[in-house]
């Protein structure tokens, strides 16, 4: 079936949204106006974008440290995000939190997560609260290749595949945990045999391509919801930067980037829409100048934010309402 | 007053949370049909079915993560751990996941999770890996309450409170008080987390202790009074958090502090209330402050060596009398 | 092939000796005469003897809570365990570890274990050694269908399957998790299934023939001897007694233990050595005697032998060897 | 003397203990190819080959697990946990199965493992899930050494001693030091577990530090030089086994204590030290010791309120001022 013109130029604008903030919040974190850490995902675009596109706003996802991808895509506000990654008192988490800690609860976001593999079974327990309260709801679980091999994944998918429960495993592989090359971690990279172990099903496809991870993850998102059960989807991508920005990159190729920046899924999804004159090239110069415009204004909200008070620090670490 | 064991009192506890509250959920390993390793949920699942009190797979790292995810989006989980020793299994999961989610997020979301968890302790020979008493690790993670409760009553009421806690609570529960009968209040009750039960009142000595402490501290003040030593027994039953103000005011009065706990002495809770109690009434003190605990040893299995690794009744009464010399 | 009548009465001599062992301690424990806790493997015992059969005395183990038949199989010194059991000094440990962490270093047995699943990550940490080092052993790992739902399962094998290790890891499943039918807790029991997740082979055998379990575990030992990797068998079982003795059994039906019954590993290698002309009923009722005098020789000197002065408590919490 | 940084006395340390011994083994995540997440087991891969430095998948319980097996059977793994603010993930392999297989197969089996584990603490930003300084922990495990060394010469003689040991030791290094230089022995050389370092004598107070406090303890040290307060600064750089005599003796020396460690205050390495230094000298103590420690939160991400959680040279100023006045 194919998506309404919206829903396409929609995809288009999201990804192009996802990698100017992204291109933007590195140059900001070289010029030390983003202090921490940055995970960016550039490349990668096409997960998010057509993963949470398949999703209702009142869906769950659980994020990862590469989270601001999923976020904007899960509708998560720029100005919001960019704040806490500035450490400001208007960002998402009150600066609490920062890259690998945003949160929007009102809209599904039970958080991006430090912890490699962690996100797997907090998406299993929202599984379990959907389910006991009959809620039309899924849960979407991403996670890195990476995380695939730790105990987490076994146990939490396998709870939910006894269970029943409406989650959807998503396994963005973008063939590298830090330095290290999943051929070289793990023997099979089939996802069918990985999903075979818990007995549901395991499909791969291109994650580059915005329109098949979309389809993918709306037909399992809806199995889920018809309470047929979880399922894993691996995503095949790539990060076109560093693991972290600062990364000496001394692992992988430039001819390997190369490649894959032919890959690209924003330029790939352009020519699409053009094709199917769903997209101007004019039309694109505005699209584009418009969210980037959203991220100067995301930027300037960041940069004009006050810091907490220090004495906030002390605040938040139990919960005081009853 | 009705007399009903400590296991009694934890199945109680849940049944009238769960008829309450249909959010809150129970499971583990063996909650359901087996009804708990030591029948602390029995019944519970007949009563409220297998939506509400599940039996899980061996896999306390999801048991724990998963009830976080739970917590997060509108249940009330109440997961219980089968030994407390077994609590490194899960350890990421209730430190660095449940206990900062809430203050990560500014406060958007919250955590209303119950971690229970039977401490096998000395006395039965359960060996090394079944009996860490860990609870000092807990103490040390900052969002995280903590209870320990010594008799049916305080297991009742607290439980009570762990569940409408909108914090994660790790509850620990001892396996030699479960068959411990104990009077219970009529009717609806719980008991605030955070006050200090005075067990005895006395002015000589502060003995403050915990979980199955209380009971050979009991034993000991009783011996004491013979010798006409009148000791203040103190249960804090909450570790977080914790009654500064209660044990501060009876070691104002009385001078002198005995700490008995049954975990490993060095790292110790008692360490850290000893630390704040020399820092907060240092001019109060006519003697240092007395840790009785278990030794710095993994507990072995023979019963002599076992019983000669943690600590006992004649352990707290020389140590009252060492602090009183 | 068929193996020499000298070993084939070996294994029925050892699976008997377990048997043997078994019953007594269950009794022992309900005299009060052993402390702690005790969980029998009786009805279990073809898996033990005809695994560890196929190894050699070089060989390692890692065994569990339900270990005594393992340690029986793989050569352990009865008299010892039973005093180790007893909690006396001239036990295998000194008194220091009861019936769940009984060790013999001097032929491999690298420790039964007290956390269920934590023997995986041990056994493929062994397997480590024996590749860097060229030796010429292999590693048998004995775990529950239980422990295969903890994360160490993924996480170990994963490791052993990439590096390769000569491990063999063995699944004993019984059915049961304490009271937790293996049904109620995964969606699949096909073993093929969960090995395919680290591509290594997984075959399913009756784990109450003990021919059965010999001839497999021998077949996947070598090949790892040879470097081909490890493999994941699974043995299919059944446990007579409870979890553990005092278990008020309320999970399952009198009618599945009466029908596993009559599949009693034992009576069935008799008929087939009785076929074979390799027993006679009279040198059963030899062999039986002399291994209820052996075990019975075990409780004399477990009963005999001294407690630990209780100042050994504060001994090998460091090692002091240099 | 030389000069090199931290993380180069770590590759050193690793280099020769490597050549020296060839069932030491390295491995973790990112260790090989990359050299280490912060390059401190740079070039070893290539100088040692893949047989003996491998990458691992992401894996932390079976990091360690597995480093048990090996460590049973004839190898020395040192192995990574990329933050200690992970080392939950393997806490029941560290706390169940590493520190207990001596003592529980009654000294039959020997567990020669290095946990090495770099601290990221505060000052980076890297928020509450990656800075939990959660050495207490360990401390409250009978069976576990732990080295926390301060500087390069300290980590290279620690490390080597730590590879040598018989027993799990896990091994605390710290990010912020990685860069920071320092003078090295000469030739081939170790230091002892257990023997306390007097960085400055001093007669007023006694100021006992570890890891990255260590530096900011001397910049406090200078400070108070000029106000005429002598302080004596010592790093244990071992918590177990802890130089006690070392500590004790200068409290009788000096009347005056204060512990500056990075850690959350509440359940803390430094709740422990003030405890045992309390039951041991309290007759010397002209003061309560006073522990600097930080807050009892998770950390925050934001600059000034993680600045505002972790302790500086300026709250070591305030608290020696304190228990002077
Ligand atoms: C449990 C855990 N181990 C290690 C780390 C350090 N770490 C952060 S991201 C990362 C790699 C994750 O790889 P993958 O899951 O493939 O995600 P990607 O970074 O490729 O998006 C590692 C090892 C961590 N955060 N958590
Ligand atoms: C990690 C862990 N969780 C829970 C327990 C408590 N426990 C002991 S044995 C057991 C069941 C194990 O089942 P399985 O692996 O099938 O072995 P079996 O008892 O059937 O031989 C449980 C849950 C434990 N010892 N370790
Ligand atoms: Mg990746
Ligand atoms: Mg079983």
């Amino acid at each position: 079936m194919e998506l309404a013109k919206e829903k396409m130029l929609e995809l288009y604008r999201t990804m192009f949204k996802i990698r100017e903030f992204e291109e933007t919040v590195a140059v900001l974190f070289r010029q030390g106006k983003i202090p921490g850490w940055l995970h960016c995902c550039t490349g990668q675009e096409a997960v998010a974008t057509g993963a949470c596109a398949a999703l209702r706003k009142g869906d769950y996802i659980t994020s990862t440290h590469r989270g601001h991808g999923h976020l904007i895509a899960k509708g998560a506000d720029v100005k919001k995000m960019m704040a806490e990654l500035f450490g400001k008192k208007t960002g998402y988490n009150k600066g609490k939190g920062g890259s690998m800690h945003i949160a929007d609860f009102s809209i599904g976001i039970l958080g991006a997560n430090g912890v490699v593999g962690a996100g797997i079974p907090i998406a299993t327990g929202a599984g379990i609260s959907i389910k006991r309260k009959k809620e039309d709801r899924v849960v979407l679980c991403f996670f890195g290749e990476g995380a695939g091999n730790r105990g987490t994944f076994h146990e939490g998918i396998n709870l939910a595949s006894t269970w029943n429960l409406a989650v959807v495993y998503l396994m963005e592989n973008n063939l590298y945990a830090v330095s290290t090359h999943q051929s070289r971690v793990q023997k099979t990279t089939d996802i069918a045999a990985r999903a075979g172990a818990y007995d549901i099903p395991g499909i791969s496809v291109d994650g580059n391509d915005v329109l098949a991870v979309y389809n993918t993850v709306k037909r399992f998102a809806e199995r889920a919801r018809r309470g047929e059960g979880p399922a894993l989807i691996e995503c095949r991508t790539y990060r076109w930067h560093g693991h972290y920005e600062g990364d000496p990159l001394n692992y992988r190729s430039t001819e390997e980037l190369e490649e894959w920046k032919k890959k690209d899924p924003i330029s790939r999804f352009k020519k699409v829409l053009l094709m199917k004159n769903i997209l101007s090239e004019e039309r694109d110069r505005q699209i584009k100048d418009e969210l980037k415009n959203k991220i100067a204004m995301a930027i300037k909200f960041a940069e004009e934010s006050p810091y907490p008070e220090k004495e906030g620090a002390l605040q938040d670490v139990f919960c005081e309402l009853v | 007053m009705r007399e009903i064991t400590y296991a009694q009192a934890i199945t109680e506890a849940l049944y009238e949370e769960m008829t309450r509250d249909e959010d809150v959920i129970v499971y583990g390993e063996d909650v359901g049909i087996y009804g708990g390793p030591f029948k602390a949920t029995r019944g519970l699942q007949e009563r409220f079915g297998n939506q509400r009190v599940m039996d899980t797979p061996i896999s306390e790292t999801t048991i724990v993560g998963s009830a976080v995810g739970a917590a997060m989006t509108g249940s009330r989980p109440v997961v219980e751990i089968m030994h407390d020793a077994f609590l490194g299994i899960c350890m990421d999961e209730i430190a660095n996941q449940a206990a900062k989610m809430h203050y990560m997020t500014g406060g958007q979301i919250k955590v209303p999770l119950v971690i229970r968890t039977p401490r096998l302790g000395g006395e039965q020979q359960a060996a090394a890996q079944h009996t860490a008493r860990p609870e000092a690790w807990f103490l040390h993670v900052p969002g995280l309450k903590i209870a320990i409760p010594s008799t049916p009553s305080d297991a009742k009421g607290l439980l009570k409170t762990a569940v409408r806690d909108n914090n994660p609570v790790v509850f620990f529960e001892h396996v030699l008080l479960y068959n411990k009968k104990g009077e219970i209040p009529q009717g609806e009750y719980t008991i605030s987390f955070g006050k200090a039960n005075i067990i005895r009142e006395g002015n000589d000595v502060t003995l403050l202790a915990t979980s199955l402490m209380v009971h050979k501290a009991l034993i000991a003040v009783q011996q004491l009074e013979k010798e006409n030593i009148s000791v203040e027994l103190i249960d804090p039953r909450t570790l977080v958090p914790f009654d500064k103000a209660t044990l501060i005011n009876s070691v104002k009065k009385t001078g002198k502090l005995v700490i008995a706990t049954e975990e490993c002495k060095t790292g110790s809770v008692a360490a850290e209330i000893c630390a704040f109690v020399v820092e907060e009434a240092f001019d109060y003190l006519d003697a240092p402050p007395k840790r009785v605990c278990g030794l710095d040893v993994p507990l072995p299995f023979s019963p002599p060596l076992e019983s000669f690794s943690v600590p006992n009744e004649e352990d707290i009464v020389q140590a009252i009398q060492q602090v009183l010399r």
